[in-house]
């Protein structure tokens, strides 16, 4: 840092380009960014530990809770985990209806994305186009589960809610729309040319970094990773549907909107062949209270890229260890380099390009007085409080304001 | 009794709170057509008035490392030339409240500033983000000004007169000459998004990269003034580029002027509109890359045209 | 994907690929609504707010045995009379109480227009009336 | 003999691992189990002689007296090992970063959470817990209880 030119700035923990807290500071030369400086965990809520407290019923919603977009990739991959240990064998109906609901995730994800990315590149059209065509997937998802995130739709051995056959038109009425909405913005992204200017060539990973940084996903499918874990290692019913596994070369962030349009035309696909082929019978079977000791891993391939869950039964109600890998987290290794000899100005979409939830990366609090094992945060008037002493204790009087339903006085 | 006729001009109408007014009409309609073309429902009518007061009641924190001085005067400043160089501009007739020969480049200076307070402002924040922003103000400041500048000025060369009143006049005289300098004005529009930091030239306050640029650190009724500085300019800078290149309909009288009047400046708001939906923001560097490479030689080539249009009538 | 290459890293594109659609949402109708004025519906399976019907429960607490975030607090107030209370703050409306529960005590509604800015309001009790036989909230929406 | 058996067969004949050291749960689930001096030797085998050249991640778990460590390694056909190892509390175990440079901030998570000691782990930001969280103090391990435990309820009560 002795040299003058260089300018530190702070991107986060907040600031309007990170929707969630995380901390870079990046080192300026001019528009140039010279390195980043990363710093995570500001999200660390105390999940995994919270779930050696709690019976498997209610670690099924706190793991859901893991992530706000990608909830049902954690959930399944826990309740899978689960499930091995017990020796649990699915109704076939559930597994089919748990593949639908990830595909339809997936593409709730995915539009998603579309639209920061569009939001992060200044170009708020495409954030209101995607966003308002991704709610006819949201009101579908809370027509079949009950909730527009955070579905609540596993549950030991199946899922609570059946697929009612009137519902079946409307998914597919969905399917369809979305699917000729999503040709229009594959056309928008690969000949609108300020998008393309903002992309192209911008984030660059090497397939060799890709590989050696361990980048999972549409990450690395965008630099030519061929990996994806619904086909290598099949879980739920992938198994009996085809699907291509979307890579790219161009290695940038154009590659990885690439990647994640045409995995959202698999998707469509994926829900149209299960909708097909879904079986009738049960959607669950009963699960015992107590899981036999063992252990287990699943992997899961989230929208983001894959998902890990290692889950430990000792035999009783509660698990002896979860532990719980997000996507995020092994792709945050790669944006460093991503960023090398990047603008500042493409700073937000090379971090929005891994498609980052780092609350599923960290899973715990750093408020100091967390209790960790409830995922409890301070009470609002103790965060208050801590906050009047800290500025107190800094020569500055807050007590005197009075913070509504606080107890500020 | 003509000094008070005057000041009335300059202060009510069509001076201070007609353009203030004309601002928050302006700013209501340029984020309702930004939300219709988004397919959202938008704002209500009231909503710049209530953003307004809102802003007005707030607590105006000024930090703590910033020029007081500098940091409280650059809105109130920038404002203020907005106001200045409206009332040089003839909005339905060739007789605007000020006006003398050379305005016209008068007026362009006083547009100039406001840019110039963001620049100070952010800079006498001495915050990170407002400091990355007051550059990138005054970076592209460079990049969009040139053209801007040239595109006005060639319709001056055909008029040969440098007081807008005097070009209002000679279009008037000449009709439909003014349709030769319709490159002219587009170089105008796009270099209007420039000089108002709006999509796809926003970078200077672009909010996922430097949160808001020169006024991170504004707040209350700073902000509210640079707002309203902002909202102003877009309309003075409708009104300079309504009157310098659609001077038709100029003689009108009142209740035909006005409703024209607020017509073209509807209507570049609305082109403004346009174009701020249809793209995404592009870098510092691949701005200036464009107004250099592609704006700057087309406001050149309106510049022949009205030369060779000279020689000839 | 029509893809045109150009020099390496930089593709060839038209600016203002959007402007048609752009331009056509100005004679359609907006998508989205001016919220808090025009009712929002939630579908019929919504899972809002949790109620209780005090006179069907037996006071077996397995709804608070698997309640994920403890939001459910039943009291016993006399020979076969239970008065719950759901903390609405804590609850993660996943209905699993619902489920779990033998008697089918707790009904789950779509109401979702559950914010408070008395922290002290978002715990509703469901009273268990000696005298009426209907339930009643004491405090909350 | 499937892939996973024939992966298992050479792990077997080539360290000669005692009897239960190896698991084949299903047919792409391998879980094996080594003592702390084998350990660098079957890892360095399964990535760069066996192909498992994708790290999925590293769990710690506290075992009582030992701290446990499972390295889930995956290669491109979906068949996962789960290399397990065990150290004593006060020991320690080698970092894997020559191997997968990526996997800093799994050990860094080992060493914040679980208070393990890694040989060969470089300095860095600590990961996932805050600057100023005392040393020493390692949540994920079994007996670990929250220092002051505020609730909602307390919070309640003090609002009205």
């Amino acid at each position: 840092m002795s040299d003058e030119r260089v300018v530190t700035v702070p991107i986060g923990p907040q600031h309007p380009a990170l929707k969630e807290p995380e901390s870079f500071m990046v080192d300026l030369r001019g528009e140039k960014i010279d390195a980043v400086r990363m710093r995570f965990g500001y999200n660390h809520r105390g999940i995994e530990k919270g779930c050696e407290q709690r019976s498997y019923t209610q670690d099924l919603y706190l793991v859901e809770r893991v992530c706000g977009i990608c909830s049902y990739a954690h959930s399944t991959a826990f309740v899978q985990a689960v499930e091995e240990i017990a020796g649990l064998e699915l109704p076939r109906r559930a597994v089919y209806i748990r593949t639908i609901i990830a595909e339809l995730e997936r593409v709730h994800s995915h539009l998603l994305w579309l639209g920061v990315a569009g939001h992060e590149i200044g170009f708020d059209t495409l954030l209101m186009y995607t966003w308002r065509d991704r709610e006819q997937v949201m009101i579908l998802l809370a027509r079949l589960t009950g909730n527009r995130v955070n579905y609540g739709m596993n549950t030991l051995g199946g899922v609570r809610r059946d697929i009612a056959p009137e519902m079946i038109p409307e998914i597919l009425k969905v399917v369809d729309s979305l699917e000729e909405r999503v040709k229009y913005y594959i056309n928008l992204a690969t000949s609108e040319q300020t998008v393309i200017q903002r992309l192209s060539g911008v984030g660059k990973l090497t397939r060799e970094d890709a590989l050696s940084l361990g980048t999972v996903g549409p990450t690395a499918r965008a630099s030519g990773v061929d990996r994806d874990t619904r086909r290598d290692d099949p879980y739920l019913a992938y198994r009996d549907v085809s699907f291509k596994v979307i890579t790219d070369t161009h290695c940038d962030v154009y590659g990885r909107t690439v990647v994640r349009l045409g995995e959202l035309l698999e998707s469509f696909s994926i829900v149209r062949q299960l909708i097909k082929n879904i079986p009738d019978g049960p959607i669950a079977i009963k699960a015992p209270r107590r899981i036999p000791e063992g252990e287990a891993v699943s992997r899961y391939e989230a929208p983001r890229g894959e998902d890990v869950h290692y889950v430990r039964g000792n035999g009783s109600e509660k698990p002896e260890r979860v532990k719980v890998r997000a996507p995020t987290l092994a792709n945050t290794q790669s944006v460093s380099k991503m960023l090398e000899d990047g603008y500042l100005a493409d700073l937000p979409i090379v971090i929005a390009a891994i498609d980052p939830c780092f609350s599923c990366t960290d899973r715990m609090v750093s408020l100091r007085e967390n209790d960790g094992n409830e995922g409890r945060t301070m009470s609002w008037e103790e965060v208050s409080r801590y906050g009047v002493e800290w500025h107190k204790a800094r020569g500055i009087d807050f007590s005197r304001v009075r913070i509504p339903g606080g107890a500020g006085a | 009794m003509n000094a008070l006729l005057d000041l009335l001009r300059i202060l009510v109408f069509p001076g201070m709170i007609f353009l203030v007014v004309m601002g928050m009409a302006g700013q209501y309609l340029d984020r309702k057509l930004y939300a219709r073309l988004q397919n959202r429902v938008g704002p209500p009518w009231y909503q710049p008035v209530a953003d307004l007061f809102k802003l007005l009641g707030k607590e105006s924190v000024i930090p703590e490392e910033a020029d007081k001085g500098m940091f409280r005067i650059a809105p109130v400043f920038a404002l203020a030339a907005v106001i200045t160089a409206f009332l040089y501009i003839p909005l339905w007739n060739a007789r605007p409240v000020l006006s003398f020969q050379g305005d016209l480049v008068v007026v362009l200076y006083l547009l100039l500033i406001p840019t110039l307070t963001f620049f100070l402002g952010g800079w006498y924040s001495r915050s990170i983000f407002s400091t990355l922003g007051a550059v990138r103000s005054i970076t592209q400041l460079f990049a969009y000004e040139i053209p801007l500048l040239i595109s006005l000025l060639s319709p001056a060369l055909l008029a040969n007169t440098w007081s807008i009143s005097g070009m209002v006049q000679y279009y008037a005289e000449h009709p439909y000459r003014w349709l030769f300098n319709l490159i002219g004005f587009g170089v105008g529009l796009i270099t209007l998004l420039g000089k108002l930091e709006r999509v796809p030239f926003d970078a200077p306050e672009a909010e996922t990269e430097i949160v808001a640029g020169s006024f991170t650190e504004y707040s209350g009724r700073h902000l509210a003034f640079f707002r309203l500085a902002i909202d102003s300019e877009a309309i003075a800078s409708s009104s300079l580029l309504a009157a310098v290149f659609l001077p038709f309909g100029m003689g009108l009288p009142l209740w035909w002027g006005v409703p024209l009047y607020l017509a073209k400046v509807a209507g570049i708001l609305f082109v403004l509109a346009v174009l701020r939906t249809v793209f995404a923001r592009l870098r510092m560097d691949q701005m200036i890359n464009f107004c250099w490479r592609y704006v700057a030689p087309i406001a050149f080539l309106q510049v022949i045209i009205d030369l060779v249009i000279k020689e000839v009538f | 994907m029509g893809e045109k290459k150009g020099r390496p890293g930089e593709k060839k594109g038209r600016p203002g690929e959007m402007i048609l659609s752009v331009l056509g949402s100005l004679f359609k109708k907006p998508a989205t609504m001016r919220y808090p004025f025009e009712k929002f519906r939630m579908p019929d399976h919504f899972r809002g707010q949790p109620k209780f019907k005090s006179e069907l429960c037996t006071g077996c607490r397995l709804c608070i045995r698997d309640c994920p975030s403890q939001a459910i607090t039943i009291t016993k107030i006399g020979e076969k009379k239970f008065e719950a209370s759901i903390d609405l703050g804590k609850c993660v409306y996943c209905a699993q109480c619902q489920e779990t529960c033998p008697r089918k005590v707790i009904d789950i509604t779509t109401d979702f227009e559950l914010a408070q800015l008395d922290r002290g309001k978002l715990k509703v009790t469901f009273h268990a009336d000696t005298t009426k036989a209907c339930v009643e909230e004491s405090t909350g929406t | 003999m499937s892939d996973v058996q024939a992966i298992a067969a050479e792990l077997q004949s080539r360290f000669s691992l005692p009897e239960g050291a190896l698991k084949v749960q299903r047919a792409t689930r391998l879980w094996i189990e080594t003592d702390k001096e084998l350990f660098p030797q079957v890892f360095d085998h399964l990535v760069k002689g066996m192909g498992f050249s994708i790290l999925c991640t590293i769990t710690g778990l506290d075992l009582g007296a030992d701290l446990g460590f499972i390295y889930h390694l995956a290669k491109d056909g979906g068949i996962m090992a789960n290399l397990k190892t065990r150290c004593p509390k006060d020991g320690s175990i080698k970092t894997i970063t020559p191997w997968f440079p990526g996997a800093d901030i799994y050990e860094r998570e080992l060493v914040d959470l679980l208070g393990a000691r890694i040989e060969g782990l470089g300095p860095g930001v600590r990961y996932p817990l805050p600057e100023d969280w005392p040393e020493g103090d390692h949540p994920l391990l079994k007996d670990w209880k929250p220092k002051t435990a505020p609730t909602l309820e307390k919070g309640t009560q003090a609002n009205e």
